[in-house]
Parts: structure tokens; sequence; C-alpha cells
């Protein structure tokens, strides 16, 4: 299920300055990497042919509030059919400029799950194709999975009744 | 016709077990049930058209309550219309989120009087255990609901029972006549 | 017959949350020029309950009914997928006999999923006895479930490291009992629709997908298998007992509407061929794992010692400390490949927990599938996607 | 004090000479379980929780009891160490009632948390649990149930030594040994609830918090005691915006660990009759009537204008004042009132009971503005600005004829006679700082929002005259930029000051 030590040992010695750390997790390697060396990176593993990753499986990020000094961590999985084996690349991002490269371009399918990761996270995928909000209003404001978020704050868009001029109907 | 909302005398203010008396006694005119609506309200209550506001998990138990084993037709419910124009009873079935709300209320008010509404569900009636930024606490905080049905999701005896429900209160309300100086079309 | 086009311009229509083939919770703004679909805007969302804000809030144990309600159709595969991830997470074996009955009860929610997708798809296609004779079918497989679990749609019965209780007496023979009549009901919907010419001309050839689309776009399980592409997590990276039950994939060929019908017609035949061999070598044994530190311990004990009391006690207030680190795990479910990526700190409670709903990736196609086709034919391959709200809106 | 190295767990360590092993351990973040061993009391070494296997010494040796020793070699978590705690927690539940779901222990209890840490194995024991009385009233606001007790006598000794009243001791022997005071007598000692605070176990519990509300759902705060102006650091617990009890915070300058029973007990006052709004002549008025009203009377005529005010305020709020009454009105004596005195028991208590009293002189004295007690009306001009009025009663006869113009916390008698009476929040609904008879400065947080705005924000709108108003924004701002510098600590700032205060 897991890429060989020597596909490992090709990406990094191909990518050493950008890739913070890589370390074999449970069931698949990790790769942590730079922001900026994203794209090439998505571009040589969906290209090259011992890894040749076909699917990004899911997009999401994680908000590490107050537990670590870098607050954001986009998380992409990879899947390839042919090799029937997974990656993961996490990519720390700053509170201050939440931007990453978005990979639609590599791979179309990202797209929804970018446009979500926008939604939830207020992430910013650069030169995304429409980067809206999907499962949310567009009226909505705030990103509800920070942690700071309260879970309970709602932005009805209807006039809500009070509970007491709820008339009982007859 | 249409049933006045918030009437207030002969409702509100007596007790349950005066309502479900079969024969009102009453001196007053217009608080005794005539016959014609008597006749009325059992042919509206056994001809309800419904519409199936259905979202959620509550709509595949809403399924089988259509099925063939807990079929709804017994109680002359069973006919979808899958337009609010041409129903009377919506089925709110599942839970409402925010960016659902609008189209809930857009759908209600375009349903005609008589219409009446069954809040299908923990989740319809108060949120169910959604209790957060994304959940409408119960849709009695953006419609008028008739009759609410419990559990998450309801079984469908409960549902059947909530349709006796409300087909009880439809044979208790009054009817009210569109010219009558009472009528108040707000 | 193309000047007529030119004059007819386009004109949007809004296939509204509230519409009947909509299962209530999508809308599709199609720009159509008479009756061909130009573009389709997919809008989701009007099922967001808010999933992963829920479980940041609950502990481990306590997300269970949550995941009942992602896919409401095939609940227990949510549970089952879940349950194995933390497990994965924390690094506890179940003992075999708990592996034979989830992979039963997986494998019944995939034959109620699958007659819920056929009989919602006929019905909007206008064959209501199909769908009345799926409901049939899925209350004989519900009846069991609620036997065993106490509910039909909502079981919440997998825990971390084992399950609620374990089968009562006589179920294994009542679950034998009813897959003839399954299987009958499959029979029916066979004979009523396969060589039917009006479902044959309304599914072939519609909603069609190229292999290549369909992996890059992310399509995972019938939908992908429709297109040729023999994929399937149960057998690429076998769980549970998969690896030593003998069953096969059904593949389509030109993934269209009629092919995915096709898929999901035998995989309900090949889930009864699991289910019998399930119950044959069902083996005895324990049904939880005996660390009392990831599962509550058993009742006898706790109503009756100080320290079953305070083991559940500290259980139930702090949750299950779960060691901190992270992991991805993904399951076959009905619809495809249901991924749970879960990130612990140590604590009681997830910082994160991500459900990969197959459902939100086959929405992402069906601008493709549906751009170039007519504007009815847009029921019939949203109804063979089986989008379920709840999983794809999360 | 001469340092000595150790090795725990195979981690070297420099520690002070002379201390136990559970402290060295602490240094090294490595828990020790204990019971009956606390920081600030004696060991007694009687729970033999804390075994602990020492390099080459045959048995397992006391945490608590053994001091460390150059060159000694401690394993904290070896086979032998963790038979041994599973050991003494069973032998622990032989007798210990299944009492969890009604017991206010629960959630901070160690038998609980040791358990799921260092026991998680299932009793033996099948015999008839030993049954004592439960659930008895020991004292007036103390409850005892023998049954859970595992006679650690934390409460013993914490009386005798802390509090030098030895009132408490152990009766009867072996499992059917349970704490009492002599001849049964009741325990009504101004400090006995701090014994339920010490009571590892659910056996000593406060009679006022009984089954009030779940400890996991409070949230802490940490703040200080408004009983007296020793201003005992304390742990607000509140559940949304109600405080259900106060619980004495670690601080070596102050308290140590521990308040009286009587501040304890004063959170209620935090609930009870408060002033929620404006009264004009005792009704009801909006507040921004009042307080232009108030505003016209200082710009109109600053020179009838006197101030009187109680020093149960924040330092900032008092600062404010004393720029109100040089820069605005011109005054150059401000006169303050007094509450009841209560008498100083030599442990805790301090005579003045207005919690920043202390803090009220100094930032007098270095304000240089003249201050005395309330004795006669002819010092006051017709109209009065009170603050803060929990005050004696012959203070009201004085104030008695003139305009009285009052920013109150609670709806006290005086609160009718007033012209104007507007409410403020009390210091459990705002952040500021006080400082205590020993002068220690410390600085306490918001812990709920009452409804009430603080006192500084209406000051703020009586000095909006002056230049340099805007940095009356809050109270932080306040002690940054004036408060520190006249105190004479200018390297402190708001944010810095340390949970334990500072010396001023």
């Amino acid at each position: 299920m897991t890429i060989s030590e020597d596909e490992v040992k090709k990406v990094r010695e191909r990518f050493e300055s950008d890739i913070i750390s890589s370390y074999q997790d449970k069931d698949m390697v990790v790769f942590i990497l730079k922001k900026e060396a994203l794209l090439r990176f998505v571009q040589f593993i969906k290209e090259d042919p011992d890894i040749k990753m076909e699917q990004v499986t899911d997009i999401t990020a994680v908000d590490w509030y107050q537990k670590r000094d870098v607050r954001f961590e986009v998380v992409y999985h990879f899947y390839s059919y042919t090799k029937n084996h997974r990656i993961r690349v996490k990519v720390p991002v700053e509170e201050q400029d939440p931007k990453v490269p978005s990979i639609t371009g590599l791979f179309s399918g990202a797209n929804w799950f970018e446009r979500e990761c926008w939604d939830m996270y207020g992430i910013v995928f650069v030169n995304h194709p429409d980067l809206r909000r999907i499962l949310l209003y567009p009226e909505f404001v705030g990103h509800p999975l920070r942690k700071d978020y309260p879970i309970d704050k709602r932005q009805p868009l209807v006039k809500l009744i009070k509970p007491e001029e709820r008339r009982e109907r007859p | 016709m249409s049933i006045r909302e918030g009437d207030s005398n002969l409702r509100s203010n007596m007790g349950e077990e005066e309502l479900l008396k079969d024969v009102v006694i009453t001196s007053r005119l217009d608080e005794s049930i005539s016959f014609f609506e008597k006749v009325l309200n059992w042919s509206r209550k056994y001809s309800l058209f419904q519409y199936p506001f259905a979202t959620a998990c509550c709509a595949m138990e809403y399924m089988t309550t259509m099925g063939p084993r807990y079929d709804l037709g017994r109680f002359g419910a069973e006919v979808p219309r899958f337009s609010p124009r041409q129903s009377d009873l919506l089925w709110v079935v599942g839970t409402i989120s925010h960016k659902l709300a609008p189209v809930l209320v857009r759908v209600y008010e375009q349903m005609c009087e008589p219409k009446w509404v069954i809040s299908y569900g923990v989740c319809a009636s108060s949120g169910g255990f959604y209790n957060n930024y994304a959940t409408v606490q119960g849709i009695d905080s953006i419609i008028p609901v008739d009759v609410y049905i419990p559990g998450c999701p309801p079984r469908p005896e409960q549902v059947l029972d909530a349709l006796i429900l409300l087909q009880e209160k439809i044979d208790r309300s009054k009817a009210e006549w569109r010219f009558s100086k009472k009528y108040d079309n707000k | 017959m193309s000047d007529l086009n030119e004059r007819v311009q386009e004109i949007t229509v809004n296939m509204g949350p509230s519409h009947p083939a909509m299962h209530g919770t999508i809308r599709l703004l199609i720009t159509l020029v008479g009756e061909k679909v130009v573009r389709c805007d997919t809008q989701i969302g009007y099922l967001h309950r808010a999933f992963e804000k829920m479980s940041e809030a609950n502990k481990w144990q306590a997300i269970f009914p949550y995941t009942d309600r992602l896919n409401y159709v095939s609940p227990l595969m949510n549970n089952v997928g879940y349950a194995q991830a933390v497990e994965k997470l924390i690094g506890i074996d179940i003992p075999e006999r708990t592996k034979y009955i989830r992979v039963l009860l997986c494998e019944l929610s995939r034959i109620a999923d699958h007659l819920t997708c056929i009989a919602a798809a006929s019905m909007e296609l206008g064959a209501f006895t199909v769908f009345l004779y799926c409901m049939e079918g899925r209350d004989l497989i519900w009846d069991r479930i609620e036997e065993l679990t106490g509910a039909r749609v909502t079981p919440a019965y997998i825990r971390i490291g084992g399950l609620a209780r374990d089968l009562p007496e006589g179920f294994l023979d009542r679950t034998l009992s009813i897959l003839p009549r399954i299987e009958k009901v499959i029979g029916d919907v066979d004979a009523l629709l396969t060589e039917n010419p009006i479902f044959i001309e309304r599914m072939r050839g519609t909603g069609v997908i190229s292999q290549a689309d369909a992996i890059e776009i992310g399509f995972t399980g019938p939908c992908l298998r429709s297109t040729g592409i023999k994929h399937d997590l149960r057998k690429k990276s076998p769980y549970l007992v998969y690896d030593r039950l003998e069953f096969d994939i059904p593949v389509g060929s030109n993934g269209d509407n009629y092919d995915r019908y096709m898929v999901r017609m035998e995989e309900m035949r090949q889930s009864i061929r699991i289910i019998r061999q399930v119950v044959r070598d069902m083996p005895g044994g324990k049904i939880s794992i005996d660390n009392t530190m990831y599962i509550l311990p058993p009742k006898e004990v706790v109503y009756n010692t100080i320290e079953g009391v305070v083991n559940h006690f500290k259980l139930i207030i702090d949750g299950i400390q779960v060691p901190a680190g992270e992991v991805y795990d993904a399951t076959e479910a009905a619809n495809g490949e249901l991924g749970f990526y879960l990130v612990s700190d140590g604590g009681g409670k997830p910082v994160k927990c991500r459900v990969r709903s197959p459902s939100f990736a086959l929405m992402q196609g069906l601008e493709k599938m549906v751009v170039g086709g007519s504007l009815a034919d847009i029921i019939p391959t949203f109804g063979s996607i089986n989008m379920i709200g709840g999983e794809c809106d999360r | 004090m001469s340092e000595v190295l150790i090795k725990i767990d195979g981690r070297e360590i420099k520690v002070p000479e002379g201390i136990n092993i559970i402290e060295a351990a602490r240094m090294l973040n490595i828990e020790i379980p204990h019971f009956c061993y606390h920081r600030h009391l004696s060991i007694a070494a009687n729970c033999r929780m804390c075994l602990v296997e020492v390099k080459n010494s045959p048995k397992l040796l006391p945490a608590c009891q053994t001091k460390v020793l150059n060159g000694m070699e401690i394993f904290t978590n070896t086979e032998r160490v963790k038979r041994a705690q599973a050991a003494i927690m069973e032998f622990l539940f032989i007798n210990h009632p299944v009492d969890c779901p009604i017991c206010d222990q629960a959630g901070e209890c160690y038998l609980q948390d040791y358990y799921m840490k260092f026991d998680k194995t299932l009793s033996r024991f099948k015999e008839e649990k030993v049954k004592k009385r439960k659930a008895f009233r020991i004292g007036p606001r103390v409850i005892y149930d023998a049954e859970r007790c595992i006679l650690c006598t934390r409460c013993v000794r914490f009386m005798e030594e802390i509090i030098k009243r030895p009132v408490l001791g152990i009766k009867y022997r072996g499992n059917r040994g349970y704490i009492t005071t002599f001849g049964d007598r009741p325990f009504d000692d101004p400090y006995s609830i701090n014994t339920a605070d010490i009571c590892p176990v659910g056996a000593l519990t406060s009679y006022d918090f009984r089954f009030k509300v779940r400890v996991w759902e409070l949230t802490n705060t940490n703040s200080i005691c408004w009983g007296c102006s020793k201003n005992c650091s304390i742990l607000v617990c509140h559940k949304n915006n109600t405080v259900y009890r106060f619980l004495p915070r670690e601080n070596e300058n102050v308290n140590r660990f521990f308040i009286c029973d009587e501040g304890r007990l004063s959170y209620r006052l935090i609930h009870t009759d408060r002033l929620t709004n404006a009264l004009r002549k005792g009704n009801e008025v909006d507040i921004d009537g009042a307080t232009s009203f108030i505003n016209e009377i200082i710009n109109g005529s600053p020179k009838e204008v006197s101030i009187v005010v109680s020093p149960s305020l924040s330092n900032e709020s008092i600062y404010l004042i004393g720029r109100l009454a040089k820069d605005v009105l011109g005054l150059d004596a401000v006169y303050f009132v007094m509450t009841q005195k209560w008498a100083d028991d030599g442990i805790l208590k301090n005579k003045i009971r207005d919690f920043n009293y202390y803090g009220f002189e100094k930032i007098m004295k270095a304000m240089d503005i003249r201050y005395s007690e309330l004795k006669t009306d002819l010092q006051l001009k017709k109209n009065v600005l009170l603050f803060g009025a929990n005050m004696k009663d012959e203070y009201k006869n004085i104030l008695a004829k003139r305009r009285i113009m009052l920013f109150d916390t609670h709806r006290d008698g005086f609160v009718d006679s007033a012209d104007v009476a507007i409410s403020i929040s009390s210091i459990y609904e705002e952040e500021g700082t006080v400082i205590n008879a020993d002068g220690i400065l410390q600085r306490y947080e918001k812990a709920i929002d009452g409804g009430a705005k603080p006192l500084v924000v209406y000051l703020r709108d009586m000095l909006s005259g002056l230049d340099d108003e805007y940095l009356f924004e809050s109270a932080e701002l306040i002690f940054d930029n004036f408060l520190s510098p006249l105190l004479g600590l200018s390297e402190i700032t708001f944010r810095g000051i340390s949970n334990s205060g500072v010396k001023v």
C-alpha cells in the first residue's frame, strides 16, 4: 500500500530543499512540503512513471489554533490506481497569508475540495477557476471550521420568529 | 374559505378535553360547528394532498411510510403533489439548514389556504442534536407548524399517528367564510 | 435543423432544492438551448449540518450517532469506516467474530443502499411498481438491522474496539431466510426493468463518462466500475475479512446509466453471496476487546464494582484517550471510497475528523455527464449517481 | 542550597538538596501518584501510593518521605512499582462505596484519575463492603461521608499545622476508622471548607456546593476574593454566566493554598440583589438619561461637586476618580467611606473589609490628593458623586441632605434615596488590579458578563474633556500608561503581572 523506499529517496533528493520532513506514517508516506514547491511536487508525482499518482482523493486543512506556531496545515491525499498506493502531502500555511497555489490545473478533481477548504477554513487557493463558497450560502461571514468560530453562532437568512410569538395554528 | 389564525375565543382558551367532545353545545351561533362545516371538514381531512419537502435521513423512513407495508394511502394522504400550489399538507421531513430556510418559507407561502404543516422528525421540530451554526433550530421559528413528530427518525407508526392527530385537528377546526366580516387575509 | 437552434437563445432553468428528483438537497442551474443542456452549475450544501464542527466538540466515542447520518441509506458502513479508522489510530486489533459481524452488516447495508438507489431512480422514470418492490425488499433488511441494533435508520451499533451487543438467538438463520426473498425482489426488478425498452431507451447511452475523466474527477465505487475499471477497495486493499471471501467485482463497459444500474444489480447478488459465506463460517468468541481503556466495561461490572463505575465515568467524561497522531483509512462504502482522516493530539476529542465522502466527488462529475445530453437525461443520471445529501454536504 | 545530581527513569537532573522524590520528579514533569502527601503539609506517608524503586534498595521506598541523595537512581514505572500501585488502589477500593454518580468530587477525584492512569485492573474482592455512616453534616458548612474516606489524614494535618486548631482526628481503627471531632462536637471553624478542597476523594465535601453542578462543566478564571483587603487569590468557577463557587488558587505571596469560608461563600453576593440598570429617585430610567444628567451637573457646576469613594473598586477606577477630582472638579480632598471591620485572625483575614483600601491609599498618596474619612456633612458640597457604596449606616444620615449621584453594584438601602443611581459591574465582570494589605498588586480577569458596564466607562465620559482621554479605553491601557509609572513598577505591564502578584 505504500510507495517503496527508492521512490521516497528519488523524491527526496529532487526536492530536498523544499521538503521540510518526510516519514512513514501508519500506512502511507507523508511529505511535509513548503508551499512554494507544491505545484512542482504535484507535477512530479503525477508524471513520474514509478509513483504515477492518478487521483487526488481528498484535500482538507487542519487548524492548530494556539497549539502550534504555524496555525494551518493543508493536507492532500493522492492515490494511484495502477500502483495501488497512497501518499499524503502536508503544506504548513501561516495565519497571516493563508494562500496556497491551486492544483486544479493538474487534477481537475481538486476543484470542489479546494472550494470546500476555502469555505470552511478561509484558505485562498491562488488561480482556482471559481473560488466560491460551496457548502454555505454566499451571505455567510467568517469560516466556521476555524477553532475560534463559536459552534452555535448562527447567521440566519430568514427572520426568525421568537418562541413566544410562535402562534399555534388553529 | 380560510381557517383564521390565532382565533382568540374558541380554541385557545378552551381546555383540550372540551375540544375533543364530538358535540359542542353552545348557544352562540358563530361558535357552533354547523352540519355543513362537519361535512366540509370530513371531506378535507380524508383527501389531503401532501407536498413532501424531504431532505435528510427522515426521508428514508418517509419512503417506507409511503411504501407497501406501512401504507400512508390508507388515510387518504398518499398522493404526493410536487407543486406547492396543488397541495395543502406540507411534510417538512428532515434537517432544515439555514441555506434551505428561504426555500422552505417560499414553498410555504406558495401554498394556498387551508394549509397545514407537519414537522417530521426531531431535526425539523427542534434542530435535533445539530445545535450548530448551520441548522435551523426548529422550523416553527420560520413557519407555523400544526403537528410535530418527535423521533430520529420517527417510526412509521408514529407518523401515521401524527396524521390521525392532524385529521382530528382538521375535524375540530371552524371553517371561516370568505365573505364574512371576520375574514382577515393577513 | 441547426438554424432552429440558433434562433432559440439560451435560457437558464433552476432545478431547485425542492424538486422531486433532486432528493431535496441539490440545486442545478441548467443553461439550455432548446432541450440540450449547455451548462450545469451544481449547487450543494443545502444539507450541510456541520459534521466536522460537531465531531470536534464531541468525544471520540460520542461521534458514532453523527456518522450514522452521513450516508443515512447505509449507516452501518459509516460506523464501520469510522471505528476502523480510530482503531487503526490507536492500534487495536478487534476479535475475529466482530470482523465477521461487521462484514455481514456492511453487505446488508450495501444491498439496502443499492435497492434504495434503484427504487428512487426507477420511480423518477415512472416505474412506481419497482419502487414499491424495492421498499419491500429494504424493509426485510431493516427488520434484521432493527432486531440487532434497535433502530432502522440510525443504529449507532458499532463501538471503538467492538460492538454494542452480540447477535441475538437465531439471528443468522433469520438472515439466511430473508436472502431468497431479496433474490426474488431483485429478480422481479430485473424482469421489470432490464429488458424494458422504455427503460433501456432512457438509460442506455445517457450520462456517459469516460475512464480518464472518471479517474481524474475522483469517481469511486459503482460509477467508476461502470466505466470498465476493476477497482474495489475490498479487493485492492482488503480490510476486515474480505480477503477470505470469494466474490467478484462486476464491471461495466461504457460508463452510462444503464451500466451503473447493471453494476449495482450484480453487486447486490455478490453481496448475498458474501453474506452466505459469512454466515457459514461465523466464529464464536468475544465481540469486543477486553482493554477497558478504550471500550466501556460490561454493565454488571459497572453497576457492582467501584473499579467499573470509575472506568465508565472517566471514559464518558474525558473520552477515550487516543494517542497523538493522524490516520487516513478508506473503506468501500455503497457509493465508493469512504475515507476518514483523523487527527488527534492525545486528548479525548479529535482535533479533526474529516470525511472523504464519495458523493462529493461524484457530484463534481455531474456537469461532465450532463452537458450535451437533453434535459430529460439529467433525471436518470442524477438518480444513478445515488447522491446522498448527508454524505455529500456533511 | 547545594545541588544534587540524580537520575529518574534514566534522565539526569540537578535538584536542590533535601527535597523529596515527588518534587524532584515533578521538575522532570514525571507524575508520581500520591494521596496523603501535600506540599504544604507534613509527611504522613500512610497511603503508600507513591512507592518507587530506588537502585540497590531492597524494597520500594515511599517517594514523599525519601529525600534525594547524590547519585540516587530512581525508577517510577517498573513492573514492581506498577504492581504496587495497582495493589494499593485495589486495597483502597475494597471498602469504597460505588458512589461516583452521586459524588460531587467526580471529575476531580484522585481515585478516578489514578485508576485510569496507574491501576486499570478489576478487583478480586468478592466479599461485602464495610458499612459506615454516610453523608452526615460534620459541621455547618462541611459534609463527611465515612465510607468514601481513605484515612489519608490530610484534613487532620491541615487543621493542626496550618490553622493551628487540632480539631479533627481518626476514631476507631483499621477499616472501621473515620474522621471526627472530639466528642462529636460540630466542626464549626472559619476555615472548615478548605478541608473539603484538599480532601483527595469525595469524603469531605462543601455543603453549599452539594449537587449544584458537575465539575467538568465549569470553567475557572483567575481572580481575587472581595471579602476583605487580604485579596486572597481564587479561582472563579462559572458556567454560562453564573458563578457556582470560589476555589483557592496557589499563591505563595498571599494566601499559600487556602481561603477563609466567609470569602469563599461570598460568591453568592455576585447574583443576589444586584442593581441592574439606572434609577432616578428609586424608579427605573434608561442609563443614557441618567449619565447625561450627571454630566450636565459636572460640566455645569464643577465647583459644587464633591467626591465620596468606597475603596471597593479597582485601581484603575480609583486612578480615574483621582484625575476627575484633580483635573475636572478641582478638588484637593476626597472622602472615603468604610464598611464594617472584622477581627484580624492572624491567618488570613484582614481587619479592613474594603478589598482595595490599600490600593486606594497608595494611589491617592502617589497623586498627592488628600483623603480622609467622611465624618460630618460640613465638608461636602451641594452635589456628591458617590462611587461604590457598601458602607456603614451612620454615613447615610451624613449624606442625607445632599444631592447624591451614586454608582453601585448592589441595590443596598441607599439606592432608593439617591437622586441618580447607576449600576456598574463587579470585579468578576471586568478586568483590573488591586493592592492588598501586604502591598502585593494582583490582576484579576473577567469571569462572567453581568450586563452592567464597568465604572471605568462612565468615568471616561466624565473625563472626556481631557486630552489624554483616549488612553482611558481599558484597564490595560490605564495601567500601562499611568498606574505602573505612578506606583514605580514601570517595567511591569498589565499582562505581565504574574499570577502570584507583584510587590509594590
